[in-house]
């Protein structure tokens, strides 16, 4: 049983390691690596915490979400890298800029 | 939807409907426009002949539509007191519009103008029929909205700034006011108006929250009533156009204030209950401060219009006083000065709409011979300055007469004192000005000079001072007759305080 | 005399020359101020005694006409027909339109105070008398008659406004504010209540402001050194004899015994009637020395009202004979002021103005004893009238009305040689209004500097303050520093995780 | 015809719809705005055959391809769901017409099929009945936000997409976590089922802890809203009316559903913990909205004021403190999306949105200044508009439990929007200095903007029917706690 708490931890420490990078690193690409990284700790923590039905087999149901979660992470990052492109096309760079984008009253 | 419950929406339809058409009239179609107005403002006069006729036979009107959950509809009620006061305000609209049609001749934006005059005018006749607080609230919020781009129509700075003021003050008054009835009705549960208030009744209410919502209540309607501290918009907003100075001031934003608590204490709370909180003292010691605070100041004030706003200010806590003195003759005194401050103050803001309009005159100062100019235009203004001092057979002299002989009545002798300062006050900065127009020799040539062929001014300008005039003198003259505003001022107070 | 016409007459009477009053109808009528008094004329014509009520007007007044104020409407008719021909037959300049008006206003209060039956109607056309009569001051008149007119007016403001709160007094006791009615009802309630005090000594007030009895006769002197001929003519029968009237009318006399506050105005007649001999004899200008007659011969019907007051049996004598004493004195200052007219070098040396300053003196010095002789009481208490302060005195004040008729008429006769001086200084000479003036323009400069520089400055600064306040940078900078940092990404994911730990450790 | 209507599956017409309508969209791209419109118009008909049907027979339960609740996906329909959904009805058709004009060919092509598509994942959203599909629609309509926002192409707004997406990742992940441990520990993710089964666990705390948070920051409370602003600022006027009306509505429609059934009546604290970062979200974001510059930031603050008038309720706990801030969430969707269109008509009129140089728009565009105004009046919760009712039951609610600081709160939110609504409406009325030259803007456009402000005013009336439906199958006691 244990076994399977450790990897639920492990999903959760993919998760915080996840959360860490996506506060520290300014570069975007790895903002969105960061999500990533979360991404497959969480499905990590359901597919751990998914337990056996009475006769013995997997329960089904989480590894269905895990599926869908995949799909919905891949449609993500796709729309991410996208929009990185643009936004370095646009403002030739990967970072967001440092005062906050919006100008606020020009005192 | 039967007649009786019809009539009243029709009352408010009549200047409504006008106004959303106008406001989609382009600006060149004048003609229409002024029929429009002029129409609503007929149809208006004669509904509310006939609610007055079937309110004196004990006929009930009411409109009721379900708005909020626990009983608080949108109530619109025809009493004795709404009576009294729809018909002052139908009575003026109609003098009003002829009169703005004739003042704001070639302006800008006067379909924008008629439109927001139209919903003025609505929002009084709301404020005056509302059955119930949450009603009252309804209308008298509807009517901060309608006047504040009235205040701004000149679209200058100073407007702007006027306009600005205006909405702090109201918009802060209507907030506390919500507070207040919110609170009301949770610790009093819904209830319409009636009679003797309703509060009374209720046993088991806790006096310190009653007396903290009656503070706030007043607090929010002192805001358009001009009470003091509360009154700093009032001089601020004679930068309009002489039309909605008028309006304004005798008619509707100052008016519905002193309505409101006319009502609050009256039908909410019933003088006795009110007296017994302890709340009516103070109330009428805060009226008379202002009563003589709005008189000092208006002594000195060079610009006639807001010499006018200042006695305003004072004028209408003479409605405050006679209610917070407790007493049925004073209460009289109260409810028929609302009619006749109305009626006198219309016609002052009348004449210096025209002195400014056809020569350019706005301060005291320039006003040496004017009476030789436009004789009639002085006439009625001398009628309406000599009514606000209190000169006998006019009407100042039956509210004075009546507050006094309360006040006496109710054992509160102070009150005589304040009304004799004010009057002495009126006085003051009433009868130089009278002096200043008729005894001096006119300058050479006048600021903006304007001229009509053989009449002093247009017949739009001239027609409404000299009718509102005459009709001070008759409401003063002709007190005691039939259907005059002292006999209704009566027929109210006897239901007030009908054993 | 139905119903109908007794009515239309008496409303005709004030009703005529107030239609009158209006520019547009009588422009076409030949001598309309004469025309205005034809009502009156009838009315005098009709012998019966007779009034009407009024239930619309005001709070239900009445008109009527009855022996005594009989008197009173003839004096009036031939003062103002006097003062009409004087205004028409015009010293060459063409007749001021505005003056007519006021004319005829006055007019109008005039006769309707006279015939007034109730308090309130009497103070109504009273206190619109005061106006109509500043008017006529004032209009057209030099740069003296307007300080007159201001003086008078203010003297009429606070009259009015003491007379109202009487007024109220009456109506608080009384519902009913008809002379009879009101006389009973606060005659009755005189016992305890200090109200009919209060009420007795306001009208006292009140009305003597009106008349120019001593201690505030300051418009007097004032008004009659302004006035044109033709209103000085009126000044005795008008404003001063409606104020006697109203005194007579107001007071329940003959019904109230109030023997220290009689004794007092007995008092205070005396001292007038010695004040006003010696100003006046000090005067150099015979209109001035007219004034201070006046109030000579006023302070004579106070003395007798205060006796009234002290006892009520020559109190109701009195309410009879008054009509007859205030005709008297209408009479004797139109004469007087008609005569003194020769002063003025303008008017033509006629036999009618000689013959009216030879009545003018007759009249003045003999009228203590006219005024012994018209108010003895006819009923019982002529040994009471005896022994009262007047009749006892009336040798020194036929002294004092003898010796104001000679220095009167030398005035008059040295003036006839030459030509008219340049007019003394306005205040009459010997009189303490100076000072009282003097010290009044202060107070009123400060007040007014007050009001108009000191307040406002000090408003406007604390505004500025306030309103640099609220501008003050480092609001804004904070704002701004606080929105800055919201924005970082570390600050925001920081929030959030602590956000969730709350709450999951709240829920728990 | 009436058993025809009865028995449609109406849930599944709602989202299938919108659906295929993007798709079609999207395959003729030269037709695609026809296409929108006609299905415009289609969904706020199904959405009324839907409401039909729940009033006649109360809740709706619809089991998607026909398996049961624990394996299967339930719709769900009650008296909440339905107004929601009528909600998005309306500003949605509203947003359709406004935007058939406002967006040239090339870009409306792109414009439709995200918009319908968003449509129908909000439909969805407001529909399911269980925790995961929550997460899924929601995802869902993170991801064709961020692409609408991105429409602009400005550099600010490719920006600001970015920050939104990653935002509404870091969301929806945190979220996913909490509906893991939820499953682990009762074996469902039905609604229905947890509500039954759910009893506090030191997981369930960590489930609540981790999904608020999730939701709190798509809902962009207080704190955590940085986010907001240059995303609905930048946006295309149509885009930021969708974003500020619907989409931040969503994330909260979820919050509520699970704290009425999902998570365990908890103490007090959290209640009250909501209701101060609410309180502080009306006051912060009605300084801040004072404080701007530019009109559609002036706006785009006013939503993170309006919206921590929703989060009052939460301490407040009363069934009329609910229905006062679910009256708000609709008069304020109403409101928000009449105020962003008239926004982009300046923007269109003018070229710039400077408040200080509104160049006398009373006189060039009067409807849209009216509509802005009444808007105002709407947002500022003065009589007769829905937000005055909304703002009645709270402070009714908040003086019943004595609580009076939120009725403060509330009374000065008031102000602060009275505050900045009449700053923009004076301005309207004096000259600018420099008068820049004048684009024709589509009478459509200003008319939309004006009926839906006039939807917002006129809502206060028709408080009884709406309450009414409100108590269809209500999660809570509907009695007047009054």
């Amino acid at each position: 049983m244990n076994s399977l708490l450790l990897y639920a931890l492990a999903g959760v420490g993919l998760f915080t390691l996840g959360l860490y990078a996506l506060i520290v690193h300014a570069h975007l690409l790895r903002k969105i690596l960061a999500i990533n990284v979360m991404g497959s700790g969480v499905f990590l923590v359901l597919v751990a915490l998914g337990g056996r039905t009475p006769g013995g087999a997997p329960d089904p149901v989480p590894h269905a979400m895990v599926i869908t979660g995949i799909v919905v992470a891949v449609s993500a990052t796709a729309l991410a890298l996208a929009l990185l492109l643009r936004v370095q096309a646009k403002t030739g760079r990967t970072r967001f800029p440092e005062q906050g984008n919006i100008i606020l009253k020009e005192y | 939807m039967t007649w009786d419950s019809s009539l009243l929406l029709l009352i408010l339809a009549t200047s409504l409907v006008p106004g959303l058409v106008i406001f989609f009239l382009p600006e060149e179609r004048v003609s229409l426009r002024t029929t429009l107005n002029m129409a609503g403002a007929v149809v208006k006069l004669v509904l509310v002949g006939v609610m007055i006729w079937g309110v004196f036979h004990g006929q009930q009107y009411e409109t009721r539509l379900p708005l909020l959950p626990g009983g608080l509809d949108l109530v619109l009620h025809a009493d004795a007191e709404s009576v009294l006061f729809v018909t002052l305000s139908t009575v003026l609209w109609l003098v009003t519009t002829v009169y703005a049609i004739g003042y704001l001749e070639g302006s800008h934006h006067r379909s924008r103008f008629f439109g927001f005059f139209s919903l003025c005018v609505t929002a009084t006749v709301g404020v005056a029929l509302a059955g119930n607080l949450i009603t009252f609230l309804l209308f008298y919020e509807l009517l901060t909205l309608s006047t504040y781009p009235l205040i701004v129509h000149r679209e200058t700075e100073e407007a702007r700034q006027a306009g600005r003021i205006y909405l702090r003050y109201t918009i802060a008054g209507g907030a506390v006011l919500l507070v207040g009835t919110v609170w009301l009705y949770d610790v009093a549960g819904s209830f319409d108006f009636t009679h003797r208030g309703v509060l009374a009744g209720l046993d088991d209410a806790d006096r310190a929250a009653l007396t903290a919502i009656f503070v706030l209540l007043i607090a929010g309607l002192g805001v358009k009533a001009a009470l003091i501290p509360l009154h700093g918009w009032l001089p601020r907003a004679m930068v309009a156009p002489a039309p909605v100075s008028a309006l304004l001031h005798a008619v509707a934003v100052v008016k519905a204030g002193a309505f409101g608590i006319v009502r609050v204490v009256n039908d909410v709370y019933g003088v006795e209950f009110a007296a017994s909180l302890g709340v009516t003292g103070p109330l009428a010691v805060l009226a008379a401060a202002t009563i003589i605070y709005g008189s000092l100041r208006a002594l000195f004030q060079d610009s006639l219009k807001r010499r006018l706003a200042y006695s305003t200010v004072s004028q209408v806590s003479y409605i405050v006083l006679g209610i917070a003195i407790v007493g049925p003759i004073a209460t009289i005194g109260g409810l028929v000065h609302l009619v006749h401050q109305g009626v006198m103050k219309i016609t002052l803001f009348f004449c210096a709409g025209n002195l400014a309009e056809t020569l350019g005159v706005h301060n005291i100062s320039d006003m040496n011979g004017v009476g030789k100019r436009m004789p009639w235009t002085m006439a009625a203004f001398t009628i309406g300055a000599l009514g606000m001092i209190g000169v006998p057979p006019l009407a100042g002299f039956i509210t004075k007469w009546y507050l006094g002989l309360g006040a006496l009545d109710a054992g509160q002798d102070w009150v005589i004192l304040v009304l004799a300062g004010s009057s002495l006050l009126n006085a003051a900065y009433f009868l130089p000005i009278l002096y200043v127009a008729w005894f001096k020799a006119p300058p050479d040539a006048w600021p903006a000079e304007r001229y009509w062929g053989r009449r002093e001014t247009a017949w739009a300008l001239l027609a409404p001072p000299a009718v509102t005039a005459l009709l001070t003198l008759a409401v003063g003259l002709l007190a005691s007759a039939p259907f005059s505003p002292l006999q209704w001022a009566r027929f109210i107070t006897t239901q007030e305080y009908a054993p | 005399m139905n119903a109908y016409l007794s009515a239309l007459l008496l409303l005709s009477v004030p009703g005529l020359p107030l239609l009158l009053a209006f520019p547009a109808l009588r422009s076409r009528l030949p001598r309309p101020c004469h025309l205005a008094l034809l009502p009156a004329v009838i009315l005098l014509a009709v012998p019966a005694a007779f009034s009407i009520e009024v239930p619309w007007l005001l709070f239900g007044s009445g008109l009527g006409i009855d022996a005594a104020s009989r008197w009173l409407l003839a004096m009036s008719v031939v003062l103002w027909a006097v003062a009409a021909t004087l205004l028409q037959a015009p010293s060459g300049q063409a007749v001021d339109k505005r003056l007519t008006v006021f004319f005829l206003l006055t007019m109008a209060t005039h006769l309707g105070a006279i015939l007034a039956t109730d308090l309130v109607g009497f103070f109504a056309f009273a206190a619109l008398l005061g106006y109509g009569f500043y008017g006529l001051l004032v209009a057209a008149g030099d740069e003296t008659a307007r300080r007159a007119g201001r003086v008078y007016l203010v003297f009429m403001v606070v009259a009015d406004l003491v007379l109202f709160e009487a007024l109220l007094i009456a109506a608080a006791t009384t519902g009913d504010l008809h002379f009879e009615a009101a006389h009973h009802a606060l005659a009755l309630s005189q016992e305890g209540a200090p109200a009919s005090l209060w009420y007795v000594s306001m009208v006292l007030v009140g009305f003597a402001l009106k008349v120019g009895i001593w201690p505030l006769h300051f418009w007097l002197p004032l008004a009659f050194r302004a006035a044109r001929p033709a209103v000085a003519l009126l000044l005795g029968g008008v404003p001063v004899a409606i104020a006697l009237l109203g005194i007579v009318r107001f007071l329940p006399l003959g019904e109230i015994t109030l023997p220290d506050l009689g004794a007092g105005i007995q008092w205070l007649g005396l001292t007038a009637a010695i004040y006003g001999t010696v100003v006046g004899l000090m005067q150099s200008h015979p209109r001035t020395l007219l004034a201070y007659a006046t109030m000579v011969v006023t302070s004579l019907f106070i003395t007798l009202l205060g006796s009234g007051l002290e006892w009520p049996l020559l109190g109701a004598a009195l309410q009879g004979t008054a009509p007859l004493f205030i005709m008297t004195l209408g009479f004797t200052v139109a004469a007087l002021v008609a005569g003194s007219m020769l002063a003025d070098k303008v008017t033509t040396q006629s036999a009618l103005l000689v013959t009216a300053r030879r009545v003018g003196v007759l009249l003045l010095a003999l009228s203590p004893l006219m005024t012994v002789i018209l108010t003895r009481p006819s009923g019982g208490g002529e040994r009471l009238f005896a022994e009262s302060g007047l009749v006892a005195l009336w040798p020194w004040w036929m002294l004092c009305t003898v010796l104001l008729a000679f220095r009167w008429l030398y005035l008059l006769l040295r003036r006839q040689g030459e030509t008219m001086s340049a007019p003394a200084s306005m205040i009459p000479p010997g009189d303490f209004w100076p000072i009282l003036e003097r010290w009044f323009s202060q107070s009123n400069h400060w007040f007014m500097s007050m009001g108009l520089q000191l307040l406002p400055r000090w408003r406007s600064s604390g505004l500025a303050a306030a309103g640099r306040l609220l501008q003050v940078r480092v609001w804004q900078k904070a704002l701004d520093a606080g929105e800055r940092a919201l924005q970082g990404w570390s600050l925001a994911v920081a929030l959030l995780l602590l956000l969730g730990l709350a709450i999951a450790l709240l829920s728990a | 015809m009436g058993t025809a209507v009865a028995n449609t599956p109406w849930c599944v017409m709602v989202i299938l719809l919108p659906l295929a309508g993007a798709l079609v969209s999207f395959l003729w791209p030269r037709r695609s705005v026809p296409l929108g419109l006609v299905t415009a118009l289609a969904v706020p008909a199904c959405v009324a055959g839907l409401g039909w049907q729940v009033a006649e027979q109360g809740v709706q339960r619809y089991a998607v391809g026909g398996w049961g609740a624990p394996l299967g996906i339930d719709l769900y329909a009650d008296g909440l769901s339905l107004l929601l959904l009528l909600m998005t009805a309306l500003v949605g058709l509203g947003i359709s017409v406004y935007s058939s004009g406002y967006f040239e060919r090339k870009t409306a092509a792109v414009f439709w099929p995200l918009w319908l598509f968003l449509w129908a994942a909000l439909n969805a959203l407001f529909l399911s009945a269980d925790i995961f599909n929550l997460y899924v629609t929601l995802e869902l309509l993170g991801l064709s936000a961020v692409a609408l926002v991105a429409l602009a192409g400005g550099a600010d707004a490719l920006i600001a997409a970015m920050r939104y997406l990653l935002v509404s990742l870091l969301g929806s992940l945190l979220y996913l976590l909490g509906v893991a441990l939820l499953y682990h520990s009762f074996g469902s993710v039905d609604i229905a089922i947890l509500a039954q089964r759910v009893e506090p666990s030191p997981a369930v705390w960590a489930a609540v802890g981790l999904m608020s948070a999730g939701l709190l920051l798509k809902t962009a409370l207080f704190p955590l809203h940085f986010w907001l602003p240059p995303a609905h600022a930048s946006a295309p006027a149509p885009v930021s009316a969708l974003l500020s009306a619907l989409v931040v509505k969503a994330s909260f429609y979820i919050l509520l559903r699970l704290w009425l059934e999902v998570f365990p009546p908890s103490d007090a604290a959290v209640g009250q913990l909501l209701g101060v970062l609410g309180a502080s979200a009306v006051l912060w974001g009605g300084i801040q909205a004072l404080r701007q510059a530019r009109l559609k930031l002036l706006i785009a603050y006013s939503t993170v004021a309006q919206l921590g008038y929703f989060f009052l309720a939460f301490p407040l706990g009363t069934s009329i403190a609910w229905k006062g801030a679910l009256y708000l969430l609709l008069s304020h969707a109403l409101a928000k999306a009449a105020m962003f269109m008239a926004a982009g008509n300046i923007l269109r009129c003018c070229g710039h949105d400077h408040i200080v140089a509104l160049d006398r728009v009373a006189k060039r565009l009067p409807l849209t200044l009216t509509a802005f105004t009444l808007a105002g009046i709407s947002s500022m919760g003065l009589p007769p508009s829905g937000g005055f009712t909304g703002k009645w039951l709270l402070l009714d609610a908040a003086l019943y439990t004595g609580q009076w600081w939120w009725a403060l709160t509330l009374i000065l939110g008031g102000l602060l929007a009275a505050a900045y609504v009449f700053k923009v409406v004076g301005y309207a009325f004096t000259p600018a200095e420099v008068s820049h030259e004048v684009r024709v803007v589509p009478v459509r456009m200003e008319w939309t903007a004006l009926v839906l402000a006039l939807a917002a005013v006129l809502l206060g009336l028709g408080t009884p029917w709406l309450l009414a439906l409100l108590d269809i199958g209500f999660p809570f006691d509907s009695g007047y706690a009054g």
